[in-house]
């Protein structure tokens, strides 16, 4: 045992941006690791995030892997440890371990068409991956993201998603009808009915809240998607990250180690405790 | 490695043993529990089943892991605490509870091993006793493949016979703790041997309580998750940590933060037990409860030992100790429950 | 005497009439000799209703149960709950009635008194019987248990194995019922707080000593707190997390949640947990005495809220559990309350 | 800096009396030991028993709860409230083996400024002796 996987390593936060006002803020956070170390991620992977003396959250790894210069949280501010995240400063420290669960299989995804599909915070995971799939452009198909949230103000990543537009096919919506939005009005689940992306060779991967999941997923059912073609993300409540505290399991499968990304396929027939 | 030890050389044997942390079963008024002893008496080979298991010593309720602070240079500091260095020695040992060790073995093991649970484990002796007669009414050990006599786990065995015991040394540990006294102890005569088969034997006999057909029933929970079932077999159930909490078996824990001082920063992270019957156990911050009502997790009590950790390990997670039947504050049986599950929809 | 037959004859009149929606009663466990909560919904089912002194349980506790269920419920059956108490439990609806917690119409009472005993200590009965296995326990005519073990049946004076809370009792008679069983008996008691001079008669330091080693026994499995029925708080100090979260609930709320407790047992954690709970309990415990019973540490929390129980009386006059009309221990005041202590 | 102990004391101040009444004797330059960590709430009653064991918990030497004298409360009936309920703590606290001595109630007027500071002077007094309060203190 030459390493003690509780104990967090200490890194600074570089760079604060704030993604989301209102009432349900989300920040962005860049780290750095203080003492040089091993950390290396695959895409859709999380780490235990930590403010000291308040405790501990599961945060997904929102950069790509590709990136080495920094590590990024978008972070939604939700319970105690979020929002002691949210008063933090440039310069703070924060500590950080991991990297926890299973991540995505983008190797098996070469050569494929990927479909992505968010709502609101569920963009972060997607990220990652997101990401990664541009920076190795050559190894897959068409690239689409279908992204949405209740309003335009609710969009994370706003800046880049324009930037992204000129790369990419990107389909965005806001929950109801405002002002100056030229694009999809309705939810989520009704934005991938109307675009209708094809299941040819496709993989959509699929993240944001429990409902909209559910109806994504039936969504896509209805296009032709098999259920091996569907892929998301779960989550509950963890504590030690690495499936020994006995909590975020859903059957035999500890969602910290064994998951966060799960095929509808692997999905389906595990028990409805999410 | 198989001897013999008179009841008289027993403390002498004790004695020898000095420079270890020793834990034993003490009656405190009418309660027995594993505690640290100075003077080791004989064993009284009759104590019932203490409150707590042994799980107690290698896995506490409470386990410090780092101590924090602010500091001038870095912002923070963060210091791990692992547990003091000090070999113990466990007497007394009931072998379903040693049997429990070797089954939460599984969790701390794996990718991520736990430095606090393996630092103790390894440096503590567990020294059993074979149950001659149960030390419960609820014990069903033989149901979940174990026994009153059962190695699995301890490091030496001690079978009571009356004025003396016979003792079976398991591993190189226990083989050391013997050879630290070499004269306290005698070769073992035929007659010994054939007192302890007939020992052996007699135990399980009165074995009274047991589950029947105990192997088909992870199949038959796995299509039991979504009936009333739970609903009914919860009803008396009122969410009290107790089944969990003295399991020898169970290892939930949670992790907090311990402020000290909030300026300047200082504090403990802290490992504690928890509860799957508790419900902020699985709530999320935001409110929602993937296990909202006591039907759900008095389900994921049972179908974690029954279910989940066969299709893991190929092991109950369960050595049928009873003590979550004798303890339970309504009388909720586990093995009634199982056998309403074997015979459900039938 | 009370006969089991009478009860279940109700019992099953209720239930075929459908006045009750079910009947929380005592059945015989599957382990042995104690009863179990019994849960009793159709007529047929009465014949496992039990009646004997191994039915210790609170049952009062299950209406915070029936209470929660309901609010959950989209079309909730209105009719009442049967329930099955004895004159302490008794003493627990009227104090959940007293705090509006449940209403009149919302239970019908099958009271059961306990003419001049009680009910037994499961602990006392092993001790009594050296380790052996007790079968059944019976009521007798006099005041005697009747105990069939393997070896036979034998006669012992109630008293012996009576639990602590029945030897101070003063109510062995349901205070409410809709249908009463057994006969009202006046029992005589030289002084109701008798065990407490045990504890009180010490000296400050071998108090301390006293608690100090009991409060480090808790593991805080919450058991004392799951049994009592009065303990009905959405969410209690010892909680990790808010439970009364909205979808309006801000991060700010849930982050300044103050943590009163850590969840470690540590004496002064422990210390915090249950002394909350005893000031909380203070003229609402009506002394059935289920915290101490289940608390697999053996802790006797049942002298915390005796202490109180005692204070309030002689303090305030005070008495909880007999009329449903009285405001509570402190939310009241006299204006003659003792203030000697006051500077 | 000498040796000797001195004691903390978690004073939780009526707003309208007995906080007052601290803040007079502070302006009229009334000498007192500042061993106490005052805490203003609303009212005498509004001192939750949570509150007490807290501060002890946390570390209190000594905690004492003041509040308006009977019949001048702002709230017409709070401090009749405290009174009883304070009454019950205290009982309880003793009945552990607290010294008593280490929790006091008293009725401090906006006026009293020097029975504030004779209400704190006899307190610090009486538990120095005492020495520091570690039954039901955190373990830090």
């Amino acid at each position: 045992m030459d390493y003690n996987v509780y104990i967090p390593k200490l890194a600074k936060i570089i760079e604060i941006k704030e993604e989301v006002g209102g009432s349900r803020p989300i920040k962005s956070f860049r780290t750095h690791f203080i003492n040089k170390n091993d950390f290396s991620h695959r895409c859709g992977q999380s780490a235990m995030i930590s403010v000291l003396g308040k405790g501990e959250s599961m945060i997904s790894i929102s950069s790509s892997p590709l990136v080495k210069d920094y590590l990024q949280f978008s972070i939604l501010k939700m319970g105690r440890v979020t929002t002691a995240l949210h008063e933090m400063q440039v310069g703070n420290v924060i500590g950080i371990r991991g990297p926890y669960g299973n991540g995505f299989p983008i190797e098996e995804w070469k050569g494929k068409n990927l479909v992505f599909i968010g709502g609101g915070i569920g963009l972060a995971p997607i990220w990652s991956v997101l990401n990664t799939a541009l920076g190795k452009r050559e190894d897959y198909g068409d690239l689409i993201l279908i992204y949405g949230a209740r309003t335009s103000k609710d969009l994370v990543f706003n800046d880049e998603l324009k930037e992204l537009k000129k790369k990419i096919t990107v389909f965005l919506s806001v929950d109801v009808e405002e002002e100056g939005w030229k694009e999809f009005v309705g939810f989520v689940p009704q934005n991938v009915t109307d675009k209708k992306p094809s299941p040819k060779n496709s993989i959509t991967v699929t993240c944001g809240p429990p409902i909209m999941i559910k109806f994504v997923i039936k969504a896509l059912k209805d296009l032709g998607f098999e259920d091996e073609q569907i892929y998301t993300t779960v989550e509950n409540k963890m504590k030690c990250g690495i499936g020994k505290c006995g909590r975020c399991n859903i059957g035999k499968h500890y969602v910290c180690k064994d998951g966060p990304v799960y095929s509808w396929a692997q999905l389906k027939n595990l028990p409805q405790e999410y | 490695m198989e001897k013999i030890l008179t009841k008289k050389s027993f403390s002498k044997w004790v004695k020898k043993l000095e420079s270890y942390k020793i834990y034993a079963p003490v009656k405190n008024d009418d309660l027995w529990n594993y505690e640290i002893i100075d003077i080791p008496e004989s064993i009284q080979p009759d104590y019932p089943n203490t409150v707590l298991s042994p799980k107690k010593i290698i896995f506490p309720q409470r386990e410090i892991f780092l101590e924090f602070k602010a500091s001038n240079e870095e912002g923070l500091e963060v210091k791990e605490i692992l547990p003091e260095e000090r070999p113990a020695i466990i007497f007394g040992v009931r072998p379903c509870d040693a049997r429990a060790l070797t089954l939460t073995d599984n969790v701390f093991k794996g990718d991520f091993e736990d430095p606090y649970y393996w630092k103790r484990r390894n440096q503590t002796i567990l020294i059993g006793l074979t149950c001659n007669i149960p030390p419960s009414f609820d014990c069903f050990c033989l149901s979940v493949g174990g026994s009153p006599h059962s190695k699995d786990g301890l490091d030496i065995l001690m079978t009571d016979l009356e004025d003396k015991y016979y003792i079976e040394s398991l591993t190189k540990k226990g083989n050391q703790l013997i050879n630290l006294a070499k004269d306290c102890f005698e070769e073992p005569k035929v007659m010994d041997k054939k007192d302890l088969e007939k020992i052996q034997a007699n135990s399980e006999i009165q074995i009274k309580r047991q589950i029947k057909d105990i192997k088909k029933i992870p199949k038959k929970l796995k299509g039991m998750f979504d009936t009333p079932f739970w609903d009914k077999e919860s009803l008396s159930c009122i969410q009290c940590g107790i089944c969990t909490y003295l399991c020898p078996t169970c290892h939930c824990f949670d992790i907090n933060d311990e402020v000290a001082s909030s300026a300047p920063l200082k504090g403990k992270r802290v490992r504690t037990w928890d509860n799957c019957q508790f419900p902020d156990f699985t709530m999320h911050s935001s409110g929602h409860n993937p296990r909202p009502d006591k039907a759900s997790r008095l389900r994921q009590r049972i179908l974690h030992k029954f279910q989940y950790f066969v299709e893991l390990y190929e092991n109950f997670q369960c050595v049928g100790c009873g003590r979550c039947i004798s303890k339970c504050p309504v009388g909720i049986d586990i093995i009634e429950v199982l056998d309403k599950v074997r015979d459900y929809g039938l | 005497m009370v006969k089991v037959e009478d009860i279940k004859k109700e019992a099953k009149r209720i239930l075929k009439e459908g006045k009750v929606k079910y009947i929380i009663g005592y059945k015989k466990s599957t382990n042995g000799l104690m009863s179990v909560p019994a849960f009793i919904e159709s007529p047929e089912d009465v014949e496992n209703l039990i009646w004997d002194p191994t039915c210790v349980y609170n049952l009062t506790r299950f209406l915070v149960d029936e209470k929660r269920r309901k609010a959950r419920e989209k079309n909730p059956d209105e009719r009442p709950v049967g329930i099955v108490v004895k004159g302490c439990d008794s003493r627990a609806i009227i104090v959940l009635l007293q705090e509006k917690f449940i209403n009149r119409e919302n239970i019908y009472v099958l009271g059961i008194s306990c003419e001049t005993t009680g009910v037994l200590d499961e602990k006392k009965l092993l001790k009594k019987l050296n380790g052996k296995k007790a079968e059944k326990v019976e009521y007798d005519e006099k005041d005697n248990f009747i105990i069939t073990t393997l070896d036979g049946k034998s006669k012992v004076p109630a008293d012996e194995i009576l639990a602590e809370r029945c030897l101070e009792c003063r109510a062995n008679f349901p205070v409410i019922n809709d249908i009463l069983f057994g006969e009202k008996v006046d029992r005589k008691l030289d002084n109701r707080f008798k065990s407490l001079e045990k504890i009180e008669s010490l000296s400050k330091e071998k108090r301390w000593g006293f608690w100090k080693e009991q409060l480090d026994k808790c593991i805080r499995c919450y058991a004392c707190r799951s049994v009592c029925p009065m303990c009905y708080c959405d969410e209690c100090v010892v909680d990790t997390i808010n439970f009364a979260v909205t979808a309006d609930t801000t991060a700010e709320e849930k982050a300044q949640r103050i943590k009163w407790v850590e969840k470690s047992p540590t004496t002064s954690e422990n210390f915090v947990y249950h002394f909350v709970r005893a000031i909380h309990l203070a003229g609402r415990c009506i002394d059935c005495g289920e915290c101490e019973r289940v608390c697999p540490m053996d802790i006797p929390l049942r002298f915390l809220n005796k202490k109180m129980e005692k204070e309030a009386k002689e303090l305030f006059d005070y008495d909880a559990g007999f009329d449903p009309d009285q405001p509570s221990l402190v939310s009241c005041f006299k204006d003659e309350d003792p203030e000697d202590f006051i500077r | 800096m000498t040796d000797e102990f001195e004691p903390r004391i978690v004073a939780f101040l009526c707003k309208w009396c007995s906080s007052a009444g601290s803040d007079l004797a502070g302006v009229s330059r009334m000498e007192y030991p500042s061993n106490v960590l005052p805490i203003t709430v609303m009212c005498s009653g509004s001192v939750s028993p949570l509150y007490i064991f807290s501060a002890f918990n946390k570390g209190a030497d000594g905690v004492l709860v003041s509040g308006c004298h009977p019949g001048d409360c702002h709230y017409l009936k709070g401090n009749y409230y405290a009174r009883r309920r304070i009454a019950l703590v205290k009982k309880l606290l003793e009945f552990i083996g607290l010294e008593p001595q280490r929790f006091q109630m008293s009725w401090v007027s906006a006026a009293e400024g020097k029975k504030y500071t004779q209400v704190i002077k006899d307190f610090v007094k009486e538990i120095k002796p005492l020495g520091p309060q570690t039954k039901l203190r955190r373990n830090q």
